[in-house]
């Protein structure tokens, strides 16, 4: 099988992605790693939580590894997302896309986190020192 | 019906889930009416989309009581 | 200092050159790792040599990190380049960006990987099973 | 001069520099044919560049006898 989704309570492994998309076939990986900035529109962001939806999360996930793996010549796909109470720097996804040539994982891998992030049923609440608040639940 | 609530949702009805007693096959659409009926804060939100058994619905589709149905608040992974 | 230039002997470590990027401002890493292909024009690759005229490769790799600082809104750029005999699955070259957003550190990581392969005097030959060449020195 | 070559002018030249003796103040374009006299082989690559202390210099550009001269076959690195 060629493609990896995860939903994982624990920090995730850039290198075990890497290490799993890499075949001896590829000549480039891209790797788009997510991290938990330490503000939002000028407010220090303490925390963050992500909760998702998780069978319906990886469902939708595995949709955007199988429609990249139809638009694009790729060799291998994986696509980790963390949940539960992340602190600054943590890192909340990381998608790597192996292929023989570096343009196909570079459109590919931007794709899978635009799409994911409008797509894949997974919040994120973020934290600040007066309160909380789920982003983009308003206006 | 078990509706299952994620993110803001679950802080508009105060809980992981709600039971709702609804006609059989009540549509998409007329599941959203009910619900922002007994919870106006839901109009309040962005958007917010409907899954059936995992799969995001329109609102035509008809939902039956076996259905495992969602409420899914504006998505903010990765 | 926010650039990270190297070319290095020793194979390379890409969570060195992602945890270096990652600042608690960024909201994003993108990462090119390029691998040795088994194989090229359908012919079995048995390894790689990488050579560099290497002061003049850390002053090019130098330009483009610069220029890149100076064209998206960046925070923190690695760009390690390995030299000398590279096995099949062995990684050349690292380039890791980060960002607040995304779009910026996917943009400038393809332009740094893009012109290093126009620019910069790093030379590789291909060693197959009965011969060797170097990589488009000839029409 | 003290030329250094590198990839496939390293196989042309058998060497990993060259001492060239040349008129001070030469140009890059003189240089090439003076080189390209000696080692026809350089023609037959699909091009090259000549840097003189690291960086690229076109071919109107004089060399000092002090400079580092290079000679750039197409890179391929990455």
């Amino acid at each position: 099988m060629n493609i990896d989704i995860k939903i994982l309570k624990e920090p995730l492994d850039i290198n075990v992605c890497i290490n799993w998309v890499m075949t001896p076939q590829s000549g480039g990986i891209d790797v788009f790693v997510g991290t938990v900035r330490n503000h939002t529109k000028g407010k220090k962001v303490l925390r963050l939580e992500f909760e998702a939806y998780e069978r319906m999360a990886m469902k939708e996930m595995d949709k955007i590894a199988r429609e990249m793996l139809q638009r694009w010549p790729l060799h291998k796909i994986a696509m980790h997302h963390r949940v539960g109470i992340l602190d600054v720097g943590e890192v909340p996804v990381v998608i790597a896309v192996s292929a023989a040539h570096r343009d196909a994982a570079f459109d590919a891998c931007r794709y899978a986190i635009d799409t994911l992030k409008q797509t894949v049923p997974i919040w994120k609440k973020e934290i600040f020192e007066d309160g909380e608040v789920w982003v983009a639940a308003h206006p | 019906m078990e509706i299952l609530a994620f993110g803001i949702v679950k802080d508009i009805f105060l809980a992981t889930s709600i039971d709702l007693i609804v006609d059989e096959d009540i549509t998409v659409g007329a599941l959203k009416q009910k619900l922002e009926g007994r919870y106006p804060q839901l109009r309040g939100i962005s958007s917010y989309m409907v899954a059936v058994n995992d799969e995001y619905a329109s609102d035509d589709s008809i939902i039956k009581d076996s259905d495992e149905v969602a409420i899914i608040p504006p998505v903010s992974g990765g």
